[in-house]
């Protein structure tokens, strides 16, 4: 079943890249602002999948490895005037090394238990963020991160001159995607393979010689890192870092957009975004009650969809393809 | 400083922590019999604010129907958690705990806005029940009597479900559904009954303390995001599944935020998460769980 | 080879093994029988890793590795197979081998290669030599539950074991599966001079494989020897031959 | 044929679909407000002020010839819900200007907003020193409210005629408007009365649904008389939660509030239950014996029947007048134009309900409180400022 050819030959990031930088030059203002969104969310649900999808560990306080990564990168910038090339890269850095604290602890523990211990420390980083005013601005949050340096896009042949908006979307997408290659080259590698051994079969996987404890603290690195690069640039896109970006309920939303996508398939996570953003875009404009609407997309996906939308569009392209396909073959 | 001023701290600590201990023990009681996480847990305790509310404008405004009112809002919560259970919850049990989860997180966002959408979202009020309207001189300090009742309650409450866990026919077949589902079935005991029986108890639970604290807070939408976070501190601390670790650890959270904002002004609220990770670090599963890997 | 030396362990007061003693030479065959509960399955998982003994130790090749996790014994030469199948189901029949051979030859952390790039036909030799080559592609848990048995036994002879300890290796197969799957457990045996040591229920089977039977009863050694001295031993009719259906 | 046909159609229907976009239609105002949660007291009554004037002047016909249109989005009391609202609303909605927010959290992070898309924003109640501080100033914040700098001061200079007071402690919500606002009032009692010092001061979270703690800790530092900056539904939950406790009784209720607990939206919940004699402000008393102006009982009418409410709001005139004062820019202007609108604003006089009042240099408008003992009225059930009295103190330059 998940070993569908479709499209596996097809360098899918090279090819939604190079379709998403038209956004800018043929859409509006509004659509690179939702763009951006969703391009930023997409690589927040593909960092938090590399656990759920590929290993199989439930985080349920994924949203404080992508609001430690705003809180640094907006620090850094803001505070301390350090330029985006060194403050993108280091609110990662920083990111990752809590999840490798915090993941010390969790990955003691399996299942619902790990996942109620990720939420555990997402809430203290939620109390510190929210308290710590001196530094992260507390309640207020950190309003004002300032834009990087982007007028060397503007500058390259061919693109004309383009508002500060469009130039970090722009970023964004060049970021995202090569976010994307990475995570993609790592689920494929051997140690992406050994993180879907442990999915499968944790108690076999100790038993073929792997120090599972190890590999999933590694995987959880590798996912607060990747989180906290989106943080970053949503800092920057939402003009601020906010302690509501670690709260639980962050947490469940991008859980709710990658299942949403489907978690067997690297792709899923990405259009659960896409389909999320888009759907609350649309709706909030007929009514206020977005979280009911939300919260019935779940029941329906929960209910009826529990592959979500690629894992049913894969199924019914399969079952297509055997109803067209003659019976002998 | 004078002992009445630390008596008074303790005793807030200690109302604090009985009102934790009536949320958190629902949470704790599914928890450890249904391995559920239940989100909406909170979101009940709202609707059962907001249903007291309800109950008492019908009664009466000026509140000496409040202990009806309060049963009514109670029994308003039991009946919706035995519809969820049964209706929508039974269908996922044999399913990952991710959907179990995120079911009741959308519970969470679908009864949030049902709420907003029947109460509105301004602040409302409910005032105390003339009998407990009254403060009491204790130790030279004032104690509220509605605080004395809460403080009673919540003892009796834990003591109450502690001997029907323990010494009860309904309470062995709970703990040992806890165990093992399977072998339960296999024994003939009707499980899917046990698990409904939980599941509602804890819904009322949800919904009397709800409806308890109307009194003294204000019941407002999201009142139920605020209160799951500290239930699920509460739960944490005293390790998940465990009764006594959620009785005690309500205990802990009350006293540590009660004399946390005494002593450290400036941190309030933070002094209980810091509390947190502190027992997590030492023991990931809480002050009276089990290692479980 | 392996020597266990009073191993014990106890849950919440119930002692589940009780001080049992077995060693077993080098390539011969060991089997541990006893009625359900007898503690076998804890047995098992003692020597591996998967449990810490509250007292006894584990000798193997004359080194102490009691209470050493799990991936450490298994790197140290003892493979495993369990009682509930334990393959590596949403990959498919040759990843899982794969996978195996990559864990054990320490490559896991390689973050930049391609993972189905390795040891491609090291994998499909072994799966060859168990049987499973034809079926190399297809999703492991979409296999036939005797060919399941095969591919876990693929697994464990991945990690190139000297030991390989199999719990139930033909529980729920019928008499037919089950004669195959043993002959091709023997024949893998000779080839690679393993020690083996199996529990089983099908006397049949033990009788005419084991060249060492170990019988635990209630956590403890009822007798130990030859199959012959072990069919003699009063004891061992008594309560437990005599209760075989 | 026919297909021509259909495209032709589909051309049309296109172009009508777009039509309204290009038409010189209203003028679109962007309003983030809390509209739900403790906040929403106040954010509900501003929202509806503002509603009534943008009705008002269509009556008149409009601004420059055109129709004003309000755009109210809940803001929940949330700086990052704001941010995403006012980006939403100038992008998606394409808002001519921004007006609203409610804290001192939100318009702060609105006004980043407000200035890299360079769109004039108006706050009618959000507090802070800081919001205009030099270091945050730009062309396009504006601040109809008084300040925290303001608002300490007037708590101090009421506090320091209370003689026998010697031992101070301060309790207000723990952001930008309660920091700035304490210190302000700290800075300011220690100048007056040297004599006087600071026991305690106690910082519990916006929307904080339970006092107690906070409460019995500060009754724990006997002080005399209490400064204190909670607000809205906040303060609701404070009183019911400090009476019983014998707070009020405690420290005589001697107790400022400069969170505008005297007006009519706290104290018609509070009922009998409310701490009479404390002193608290309110920006518009409502009820006004003594020198009200003629154009403000008229307004009181006309809001209180908007509002249909009996006692009417003491924050409509906040959302009303931020309105006024845009429209008068506007009007000045010529253009909706925001660097225009802007210019036009600085050092503008507008009327509003409670008198003329004007934005200075530093962008914030001279508007002050209206303080008073709290005290009870055989006519209305509820607490009412005694003599309400203007307070406006010299604003300060505030150094960043």
């Amino acid at each position: 079943m998940n070993r569908v050819a479709l499209g596996r030959s097809i360098p899918w990031t090279l090819v939604v890249f190079l379709i998403a930088v038209w956004v800018p030059a043929l859409g509006s203002r509004y659509d690179t602002f939702l763009g951006t969104q969703i391009a930023i969310d997409a690589l927040f649900v593909v960092s938090l999948n590399l656990l759920l999808g590929t290993t199989g560990l439930v985080s349920f306080g994924h949203a404080a490895y992508f609001g430690i990564g705003a809180y640094a990168c907006g620090i850094l910038m803001k505070t301390y005037g350090v330029p985006f090339v060194i403050a993108f890269p280091a609110a990662a850095l920083i990111a990752a090394f809590f999840a490798l604290i915090f993941g010390f602890f969790c990955v003691r523990l399996s299942a619902l238990y790990f996942a109620m211990l990720t939420l555990a420390f997402a809430q203290i980083v939620w109390a510190i963020c929210f308290k710590w005013n001196a530094v992260t601005g507390g309640d207020e949050g950190l309003p004002n991160i300032p834009y990087p340096k982007l007028d060397w896009i503007s500058s390259l042949p061919g693109l004309g001159d383009l508002s500060i908006a469009d130039e970090f979307y722009l970023l964004t997408i060049l970021m995202v995607a090569l976010s994307f290659a990475i995570l993609r080259q790592v689920i494929r590698s051997p140690f992406g393979r050994m993180l879907t051994t442990i999915r499968d079969n944790p108690e076999r996987a100790a038993f073929i010689g792997l120090n599972v404890r190890a590999y999933e603290l590694a995987a959880f690195v590798v996912a607060g890192g990747f989180a906290g690069l989106a943080g970053a640039l949503y800092g920057i896109f939402n003009r601020g870092a906010f302690a509501d970006y670690v709260f639980w309920s962050k947490s469940a939303e991008v859980l709710i957009m990658t299942i949403l996508g489907g978690i067997n398939y690297f792709w899923g996570p990405p259009v659960g975004a896409f389909a999320l953003v888009w759907l609350n875009q649309e709706i909030t404009s007929y009514t206020q009650y977005w979280p009911f609407v939300l919260g019935v997309v779940l029941l329906v996906l929960l209910f009826g969809f529990p592959g979500g939308i690629v894992g049913g569009l894969v199924a019914g392209y399969e079952r297509l393809r055997r109803m067209l396909r003659p019976r002998h073959a | 400083m004078a002992a009445s001023f630390l008596f008074s701290q303790f005793v807030g600590g200690l109302t604090t922590a009985m009102f934790l201990f009536l949320i958190a023990s629902g949470l704790s009681l599914v928890f450890g019999v249904m391995r559920v996480v239940n989100f909406a847990h909170g979101t009940f305790y709202m609707l059962g604010a907001y249903l007291a509310w309800q109950a008492v404008q019908w009664l009466s405004p000026t509140g000496e129907n409040f202990w009806p009112a309060a049963l009514l809002a109670a029994l308003g919560i039991a009946v919706l958690g035995a519809v969820v259970e049964r209706l929508l919850l039974r269908h996922l049990y044999g399913r990952e705990e991710l959907y179990q989860l995120l079911f009741t997180y959308a519970l969470v966002l679908i009864l949030g806005d049902a709420a907003k959408f029947i109460w509105g979202t301004g602040q409302l009020s409910v005032t105390r029940p003339p009998v407990l309207a009254a403060s009491l001189h204790l130790f030279g300090a004032e104690v509220p009597l509605y605080n004395l009742f809460i403080m009673i309650l919540g003892p009796l409450i834990a003591l109450g479900g502690w001997l029907v866990l323990n010494r009860s026919g309904a309470g062995r077949l709970v703990r040992a559904a806890s165990y093992d589902r399977e072998m339960l079935d296999a024994l003939g005991a009707n499980v899917g009954t046990i698990y409904t029986g939980m599941f509602v108890v804890s819904a009322f639970l949800a919904g009397l303390s709800g409806a308890l604290v109307t009194p003294i807070e204000s019941v407002v939408p999201g009142m139920d995001v605020e209160i799951i976070v500290q239930a699920f501190i509460v739960v944490v601390i005293g390790g998940l599944g465990s009764f006594w670790g959620t009785f005690w650890g309500s205990v802990i959270y009350g006293q540590v935020l009660s004399f946390g904002i005494l002593i450290f002004p400036g941190f309030s609220l933070f002094s209980v998460f810091a509390l947190m990770a502190v027992i997590l670090i030492i023991r990931p599963w809480g002050l009276f769980g089990r290692p479980i890997r | 080879m392996l020597d266990v030396r009073k191993l014990s362990k106890a849950f919440a007061g119930f002692v589940a093994v009780d001080a049992v003693s077995l060693a077993v030479e080098t390539r011969q065959t060991t089997a541990v029988i006893g009625p359900n509960g007898a503690g076998k399955s804890t047995f098992f998982n003692l020597i591996t890793g998967h449990l810490r003994p509250d007292s006894g130790q584990v000798l193997l090749d004359g080194r102490d590795i009691t209470g050493t996790p799990p991936h450490r014994i298994c790197r140290l030469g003892i493979g495993r197979s369990f009682q509930r199948t334990n393959i590596f189901t949403r990959l498919s029949v040759l990843e899982n081998v794969q996978a195996a051979l990559l864990a054990h030859r320490g490559r896991g952390h390689d973050f930049w290669s391609r993972s189905e790039r390795f040891y491609r036909d090291e994998a499909e030799e072994l799966l060859g030599s168990i049987g499973l080559a034809h079926q190399a592609d297809s999703t492991a848990g979409t296999l036939a539950y005797g060919n399941q048995k095969q591919l876990e036994l693929g697994i464990a002879l991945a990690s190139d074991p000297q030991v390989l300890l199999l719990d139930e290796p033909t529980a729920g197969m019928s008499a037919t599966e089950t004669r195959e799957a043993m002959k091709l457990l023997e024949r893998i045996a000779g080839e690679r001079g393993l020690t083996l040591i199996f529990t089983e229920h099908d006397m049949e089977v033990v009788f005419s494989i084991a060249e060492k039977i170990a019988v635990l009863h209630q956590g403890r050694v009822l007798a130990k020897g030859t199959p012959a001295e072990v069919r003699a031993d009063a004891e061992v009719r008594r309560v437990y031959l005599g209760e075989r259906p | 044929m026919r297909v021509r046909h259909v495209l032709a159609l589909a051309c049309a229907a296109c172009v009508l679909a777009v039509l309204p976009a290009f038409a010189e239609g209203t003028i679109k105002i962007g309003f983030p407000i809390p509209l739900s949660g403790p906040a929403a007291l106040y954010g509900v009554p501003i929202l509806k002020g503002a509603q009534m004037a943008v009705a008002d002047l269509n009556a008149k016909g409009g601004v420059l010839g055109r129709k004003l249109e309000l755009l109210p989005r809940d803001s929940k009391a949330s700086a990052d819900e704001a941010v995403r609202l006012a980006r939403e609303l100038i992008i998606k909605d394409n808002a001519d200007f921004l007006a609203g927010t409610l804290t001192s959290a939100e318009a702060p992070a609105v006004s980043t907003i407000a200035k890299e898309n360079k769109i004039v924003f108006i706050a009618p109640s959000a507090k802070t020193a800081s919001l205009t501080a030099p270091a945050n100033l730009h062309p396009y914040i504006f601040r109809f409210a008084s300040n925290t700098t303001t608002e300490g001061q007037a708590g101090a200079i009421i506090m320091s005629k209370w003689k026998d007071i010697k031992k101070v402690a301060t309790i207000a919500p723990d952001y930008a408007y309660g920091r700035d606002a304490i210190a302000s009032f700290v800075a300011e009692i220690k100048k007056l009365r040297p004599d006087i010092a600071i026991v305690d001061q106690q910082w519990p979270k916006l929307g904080e649904p339970d006092f107690t703690a906070f409460i019995t800790a500060q009754m724990s530092k006997q002080p005399d008389a209490v400064f204190c900056d909670l607000y809205g539904g906040d303060f609701v939950t404070f009183v019911k939660q400090a009476m019983p406790l014998g707070y009020f009784t405690a420290i005589h209720n001697r107790l400022a509030d400069g969170g505008e607990v005297g007006a009519v939206d706290v104290t018609e919940p509070l009922g009998a239950n409310y701490p009479f004699g404390i002193w608290s402000d309110a920006y518009d008393p409502v009820i006004w014996p003594g020198h009200e102006p003629a154009a403000h009982k008229a307004w009181v009418q006309e809001m209180k029947d908007s509002l249909k409410s009996p006692y009417g709001s003491g924050w409509a005139i906040q959302g009303y007048s931020v309105i006024l004062a845009l429209a008068a820019g506007i009007e000045k202007a010529g253009s909706t134009n925001s660097d225009k609108v802007s210019k036009a604003l600085v050092g503008l006089t507008f009327d509003t309900p409670a008198g003329k009042r004007s934005f200075n240099a530093n962008h914030d408008a001279d508007t002050g409180e209206f303080w008073g003992e709290m005290v009870k009225d055989p006519k209305y059930p509820f607490a009412i400022i005694k003599d309400p009295t203007y307070y406006n103190p010299e604003p300060v330059a505030v150094t960043d």
